[in-house]
């Protein structure tokens, strides 16, 4: 049962990766590479490293998205 | 107080003290330049200090936090580390008083001389670790502030040089982290040495595993060394940042990685491992690709820091065949390079920056009759030239030499035909440019010389080029005991 | 026998310092440049002589410094052959270089060509003087890059194209001979002038290591076909820096090959293979060829540089039929030729000085005009050619004497036909210079006689002098050095 | 082309990871190295119950050092490359 | 409008991010979290402050030198540390004999590590709201520096 | 089949491949600048999923010590880990500063009409 939400979270995180590389919306592949890297928060939670888990939720997922976000503010929303 | 027994980490944290000090200085112009020029002495000095104990003792080990191997990092300074560091205190050092007297190229020095600090600190520690994923932390350092220096021109190509080079430095991190990971897998171990004596067991187990990690490797380091076909960024990156930081880049950084490449090699795989796998061939045909390619795209450029940047490809390429040929004449030849190709090209790089600065022309058609007005800094150049041409008597000979020996040592006629053809096209695109900058026509702009204190660093550098061109036995010691620790 | 001393490297270094000091006051005063430039030649010529009591107890004087550029090191000796040389060597640099005070009164950027002169001096007793193949190439390398600077001194564009050539081809010339070093000292491991290091049996390496040879010693001697750059820059020197090229650097080629051939490779190994006919080979196309074309030359520089690569046709022969009479010509040449050729150069820069006149065929009546410069140029020329008592006689005879020893009559016929050829552009110049009506000259027969300064004068004539005269000496002791020299080499490359 | 390589190379990739060291397993060579002692005496050592916090600021505290550093490098290029060239086009 | 609700909100949120981010910085040699983690947690919490406010205070803003200090004094702390073994003649970053460890499990504990810990946290503040801040608006005017 | 199998078994280090052979990919052909600096990311975090797997011990407790713990997993590599983390987080803040330079400089974040307008400026 864990086993299968694990490989579900893995099939999540390829699927997060791909739209990220696919969205041509730069702010929403910025949102799903946050959930992204939520998810593999997750997952590292869920293999027993829980400092890394809240580093990732911290720089990862928050530090790295804000900076994103504050890029993206300066360079305009959608992929030419 | 300070016992130099810990130089080995004092050289970086010196550096590093230095560069966080140095911004809370703000405009205070003059201590500034005391506490950066202070660092690069003192990292100097401790850099002789060591060198001269490693030879005294052999290698040491530093355990950093009283952690010995492999629990702690440990800081393993060989023969090869002492060279290295030496080699970088030295022409750090002489690129820093360049930086601080040079022409002023970046709105904020401070800004600059932190990020050079950084830079110098990050490659002394990258070239004495003797902790794989240390390597790793201090590589990301040297990156990082290697393309800061380049940015820090503001200029659009400047900008977007240094974006490229930051996209496939990144590339090539991930590749050395990915091989450190396998690496890690396969043995558990971090510490070089004990790498070393686990992989003996455990190669065998994992075969793919080990050619994966080694292939990611060299690719990563490859990247950032400017090895042949991976050498696409280099050229816009060193023309198109400030003159000191086109030195430190050419002559230092990019070497700093084949330094550490081969230290892995050696210290982390192993001799066995390293001659049982097609690496040595492969960087044989990488140095051709190079020699070659390097030496035709430069023959082509009329941007004077172009040229040299393009001729960096080139010089890569002879360390590279050097430690290719593995013959130990070969390998004191790649090591003696990395020396002689430091002190020349940034001796070439500073010049050129100062005639550009003081005549405001870059394009090297337009240097003629330049010879005669800045007689002084063309001398220089010249000597930088005739050094990477190897015209007996200046240090670029010596290596070439030294390879050409190992070339013959190791039954490959054919490199040693390619050492003295690729010299010749050396001298096809450097004489031109000394030939039409004495004896061309005047050309109507004004030149100078510049003032001493601008000149000085490329005078030292134009006699050490002769220095070590007929005194290279100073060096030969240190250089004969690294060939020693690769061939066995 | 073989002493030790330290005093053997000062004919290079005093040059090699006093070039950077003539840099450095050049500025300030010609006088003193002018001087010094003569006391650097002057002091080479001393420190060679002074050893020659030593010498002649037929010991050789080393000096090692095996700790530069390790791991070939350095090391210079002063044996017979290196003695000969660089005593002739620099003597005529001393001469040419007083004619030069005055000569170059008249050209541009004399701070230049000083101080470089100075400096080939240095680079060429340092190759005549070197104990091994390495400070050999080091010192090469220094004479044939500073030589660069006194071909381009005109800076024209003829000049600039002709240096051109010449460095392209001295670069070549000078990879060629670093891959034949390399090459010798990974097969003999060392590289000192010792015949025997190298193994027996000849190895591909060792093959591309006596091509690599002739290559650059070829380049440099102006051999056919490697010739191209020396009638290219020749003319366009000064006189004085073509009397140095063409009547000195030159012989450091042939002096190259003279060493190799006899310490490095030995006698037994060119006997073995059949190197020795092609050199032969090479060298008499080398002499047939640039006799011919300097027939066809009209402008005096350019027939004599073409001259030039006739004789040392002459010595690449003697140094290739590997027999003790073929060889003491080939040294002897080396100094016979460095007069001859001297003094004809300085001739006639002396003319083209006063006149301006290059073109042979222009030279109608000049005999009369400068009867003193004509002289010197007639006696040089007639040796050239060939007539006793003059020096070109005797190395010539020497030669054909050698030549017939190692059975090669037709090497014979080829130093008569080569001595016609001589004969044919030289005399009808001679003939015409003192003989020939010219109605263009009447206008300036009023003038004084040669009207040129002492310093231009004395040095030919004393060029002159020894050619006439070293023949007719109860003692020749040019030719009793260039003969103890051959039998030292013959002994030791046994 | 670029596809092609990237396939190649994640082949190769998916070859090396059916032949890595079982996941999870206790025996796997990377638990075999330094990890024992970590575990056993990072608390008598350094007196934190966090390994990895004895690890980052004990044992391995050169590492930490550096990587202060690089985010003291990001901050300081960052600056140089809003404030540091003359030219701002 | 807005203005009010995102400061009521943020009135509530901004301490308790803090008390967070302070909780994981002491605590991150005892359970997960430590100085970056910690550190970025509290410079969230500056970011979202000035974010709320950017309109209504430019003066909120962190000062240059405020940043600078954070920044720096954060890694000096640690060099500091480091250099603290090598003057009681041990090495470099010696923390077990030079500092005191304490007792395990304890909040007062582990010496160096609690000390260094809180350094990285300081900075690693200041370094994440630089960092935002400037990519937000750096380099927009000329000298806007200093 | 063993292969499969042993894929099966090892899945999140095959994920992580996957996910760098993604990242690799966006971050060498994508031509948004900002795309590449995600891309860059995914690779940097799949590295980061593979050390942590690596670090996995079946039935292994988070390496907090405490009493009753038979089995930690293994702590070294989520402590190399961390610093990964924060350099990948200052390699992208600065790429973020060199894109907004560069967009405030070319108007753009395509990577092919930086070249074009670069080589335009050129000639």
């Amino acid at each position: 049962m864990l086993a299968a939400i694990n490989v579900l979270l893995l099939l999540f995180l390829v699927v997060c990766a791909v739209v990220v590389a696919r969205t041509k919306d730069l702010l929403s592949a910025t949102v799903i590479f946050g959930a992204y890297s939520m998810v593999m928060s997750i997952i590292w939670q869920q293999l027993h490293s829980p400092d890394v888990a809240i580093t990732e939720a911290a720089i990862g997922a928050g530090a790295t998205s804000l900076l994103f976000l504050a890029a993206i503010s300066r360079t305009g929303r959608h992929e030419e | 107080m300070l016992n130099l027994g810990h130089a080995p980490v004092l050289i970086v944290v010196v550096l590093l003290l230095a560069a966080f000090i140095i911004p809370l200085l703000g405009k205070r112009q003059g201590v500034v330049n005391a506490v950066f020029l202070g660092a690069g002495a003192a990292a100097f000095i401790m850099s002789l200090s060591m060198t001269m104990r490693v030879l005294a003792e052999g290698t040491l080990h530093y355990p950093v936090g009283g952690w010995a191997a492999p629990y702690g990092i440990v800081v393993l300074v060989d023969v090869f580390a002492a060279y290295s560091s030496l080699v970088l205190a030295m022409v750090a050092l002489i690129i820093s008083w360049f930086a601080v007297y040079g022409p002023r190229e970046v709105r904020h020095n401070g800004v600059y001389f932190t990020l050079i600090l950084l830079l110098t600190a990050a490659m002394q520690g990258m070239v004495m670790a003797g902790d794989l994923f240390n390597l790793f932390v201090f590589i990301e350092i040297s990156s990082l502030a290697a393309i800061a220096i380049i940015a820090i021109k503001g200029t659009k190509e400047s900008v977007e040089a240094s974006f490229r080079y930051l996209v496939l430095s990144a590339l090539g991190s991930g590749g050395v982290l990915f091989s450190i990971a396998l690496i890690f897998m396969i043995t558990g171990h971090l510490n070089m040495e004990y790498i070393r004596t686990t992989l003996i067991v455990t190669a065998e187990q994992y075969p793919l595993n080990l050619l994966t990690s080694i292939g990611l490797m060299v690719v990563g380091f490859g990247v950032k060394a400017a090895l042949f076909p991976m050498h696409v960024w280099l050229p816009d990156a060193h023309s198109n940042a400030p003159t000191a930081s086109s030195a430190l880049l050419s002559g230092l950084v990019v070497k700093v990685y084949i330094i550490a490449l081969m230290r892995i090699a050696y210290l982390a795989l192993g001799l066995e491992i390293f001659a049982l796998l097609p690496i040595r061939h492969l960087f044989l045909a990488l140095s051709t690709g190079a020699l070659m390619v390097g030496s035709v795209f430069a023959m082509v450029q009329d941007n004077a820091k172009r040229l040299l940047a393009f001729s960096t490809v080139t010089q890569v390429g002879y360390i590279f065949l050097g430690f290719g040929l593995f013959s130990p004449r070969a390998i004191e030849g790649g090591v003696l390079h990395i020396l002689n190709h430091a002190v020349m090209k940034s001796l070439l790089f500073l010049a050129a920056g100062v005639i550009i600065h003081q005549t405001g022309i870059k394009k090297l058609s337009q240097f003629n009759g330049l010879g005669r007005k800045m007689p002084l800094t063309f001398a220089a150049f010249t000597v930088g030239a005739m050094s990477m041409v190897g015209i007996p008597g200046t240090a670029g000979f010596i290596s070439k030499l030294y390879i050409a020996l190992g070339a013959l040592d190791a039954d490959m006629l054919v490199f040693a035909v390619l050492i003295l053809v690729s010299s010749l096209l050396n001298a096809a695109y450097y004489f031109p440019i000394i030939i039409s900058a004495f004896f061309g026509k005047d050309s109507e702009k004004e030149a100078v010389e510049p003032r001493l204190a601008m000149l000085a660093p490329i005078l030292v550098l134009a006699l050490m080029v002769f220095f070590f061109g007929l005194f290279p036995s100073l060096m030969v010691p240190l250089v004969q005991q690294t060939a020693l620790l690769f061939v066995r | 026998m073989q002493t030790t001393s330290v005093a053997v490297i000062l004919p290079v270094m005093v040059p090699l310092l006093l070039a950077a000091v003539i840099y450095a006051v050049e500025r300030r005063s010609w006088r003193l440049r002018n001087s010094l430039s003569v006391m650097a030649a002057l002091a080479s010529f001393l420190l060679v002589v002074q050893h020659y009591r030593t010498i002649m107890a037929d010991t050789t004087i080393v000096a090692n410094f095996p700790q530069l550029l390790p791991p070939l090191g350095v090391s210079f000796r002063l044996d017979y052959l290196g003695f000969f040389v660089a005593t002739v060597v620099s003597f005529v640099w001393l001469l040419v270089t007083i004619y030069s005070t005055a000569y170059m009164v008249k050209e541009h950027a004399k701070n230049r060509y000083y101080p470089f002169s100075v400096l080939t001096l240095a680079g060429a007793m340092g190759v005549i003087l070197s104990g091994d193949l390495i400070t050999f190439f080091l010192f090469f390398e220094v004479m044939s890059l500073s030589a660069y600077v006194l071909i381009i001194h005109e800076e024209t564009a003829v000049a600039m194209r002709a240096g051109y050539r010449y460095l392209i081809l001295t670069i070549i010339g000078g990879l060629s001979l670093l891959f034949s070093v390399i090459a010798v000292f990974q097969q003999a491991g060392r590289v000192s002038f010792t015949p025997g290091g190298l193994p027996l049996e000849i190895t591909a390496l060792t093959f591309l290591a006596f091509l690599g040879f002739l290559v650059g010693f070829g380049i440099k001697a102006g051999m056919v076909p490697l010739h191209i750059w020396l009638p290219e820059a020749h003319p366009v020197a000064p006189s004085p820096a073509s009397a140095l090229l063409s009547g000195l650097m030159l012989k450091t080629g042939a002096f190259g090959l003279i060493r190799v051939t006899y310490q490095i490779f030995g006698l037994e190994m060119m006997q073995i293979v059949m190197w020795r006919d092609q050199l032969q080979l090479l060298a008499a196309i080398t002499i047939f060829l640039g006799s011919a074309v300097a027939i066809t030359q009209d402008d005096i520089k350019r027939r004599l540089a073409y001259s030039s690569v006739g004789q040392m046709g002459y010595i690449l022969l003697g140094v290739g039929l590997l027999t003790e009479r073929a060889l003491i010509g080939a040294i002897f040449h080396i100094f016979a030729h460095a007069f001859m050729k001297s003094s004809l150069f300085l001739a006639a820069g002396a003319i083209i000085y006063s006149t301006g006149k290059r073109r042979v065929s222009e030279w109608v009546g000049l005999g009369r005009k400068m009867p003193i410069t004509m002289s010197v140029f007639t006696v040089a020329a007639l040796s050239m050619v060939g007539v006793p008592p003059l020096v070109g006689f005797v190395s010539k005879w020497e030669l054909a004497l050698g030549a017939l020893d190692a059975g090669s009559v037709a090497y014979v016929l080829l130093l008569l036909l080569s001595s016609l050829m001589n004969f044919i552009y030289y005399f009808p110049l001679i003939q015409n210079a003192f003989f020939g009506e010219g109605v263009a000259h009447a206008a300036q027969a009023k003038t004084r006689r040669d009207n040129l300064p002492l310093a231009m004068l004395a040095p030919m004539v004393a060029l002159a002098a020894v050619i006439l005269l070293i023949d007719l000496l109860p003692y020749n002791f040019a030719l009793e050095l260039a003969e103890r020299a051959t039998y030292s080499l013959f002994t030791t490359a046994r | 082309m670029t596809l092609m390589v990237l396939l190649g190379i994640g082949v190769l990739l998916v070859l090396m990871v059916a032949e890595m060291p079982l996941y999870g397993d206790v025996t796997a060579p990377a638990h075999q190295g330094v990890m024992q002692k970590y575990l056993r005496d990072s608390a008598r050592d350094t007196g934190a119950i966090n390994t990895i916090a004895a690890i980052i600021i004990d044992y391995r505290a050169y590492d930490t050092l550096g990587e202060a550093t690089v985010l003291f490098v990001a901050v300081i290029a960052v600056t140089a490359a809003f404030y540091g060239g003359y030219e701002h086009e | 409008m807005n203005d009010m609700i995102l400061e009521m909100l943020s009135r509530i949120l901004i301490p308790a991010t803090q008390l967070f981010g302070a909780y994981i910085l002491f605590h991150g040699h005892l359970s997960p979290g430590g100085g970056f983690s910690g550190g970025t947690i509290i410079g969230a919490s500056f970011i979202l402050y000035s974010l709320v406010y950017r309109f209504t205070a430019q003066k909120h803003r962190l000062k240059h030198e405020t940043s600078l200090w954070l920044e720096v004094g954060g890694v000096l702390v640690y060099v500091m540390a480091g250099l603290v073994g090598i003057v009681f003649g041990r090495h470099f970053l010696t923390n077990q004999g030079v500092f005191p460890t304490g007792e395990p499990g304890r909040l007062w504990s582990s010496g160096m590590i609690l000390l260094v810990t809180l350094g990285i946290g300081a900075k690693v503040a200041g370094t994440v709201l630089k960092l935002f801040q400037e990519l937000l608006e750096g380099g927009a005017e000329p000298d806007g520096h200093h | 089949m063993v292969i499969i199998e042993r894929l099966y078994m090892n899945i999140y280090y095959l994920v992580a491949v996957i996910l760098f052979i993604i990242g690799f990919h966006t971050m060498l052909t994508h031509n948004n600048l900002l795309k590449k600096i995600m891309g860059m990311n995914i690779m940097d975090t799949s590295l980061f999923l593979f050390f942590v797997a690596i670090g996995y011990i079946h039935g292994g407790q988070a390496p907090i010590l405490r009493e009753g713990v038979m089995q930690y997993v293994n702590p070294v590599p989520s402590a190399l880990i961390l610093t990964g983390i924060v350099i990948s987080v200052s390699f992208t803040a600065f790429a973020l500063a060199l894109v907004v330079l560069l967009h405030k400089q070319y108007g753009t974040l395509d990577a092919d009409k930086i070249i074009a307008l670069r080589s335009k400026r050129h000639a």
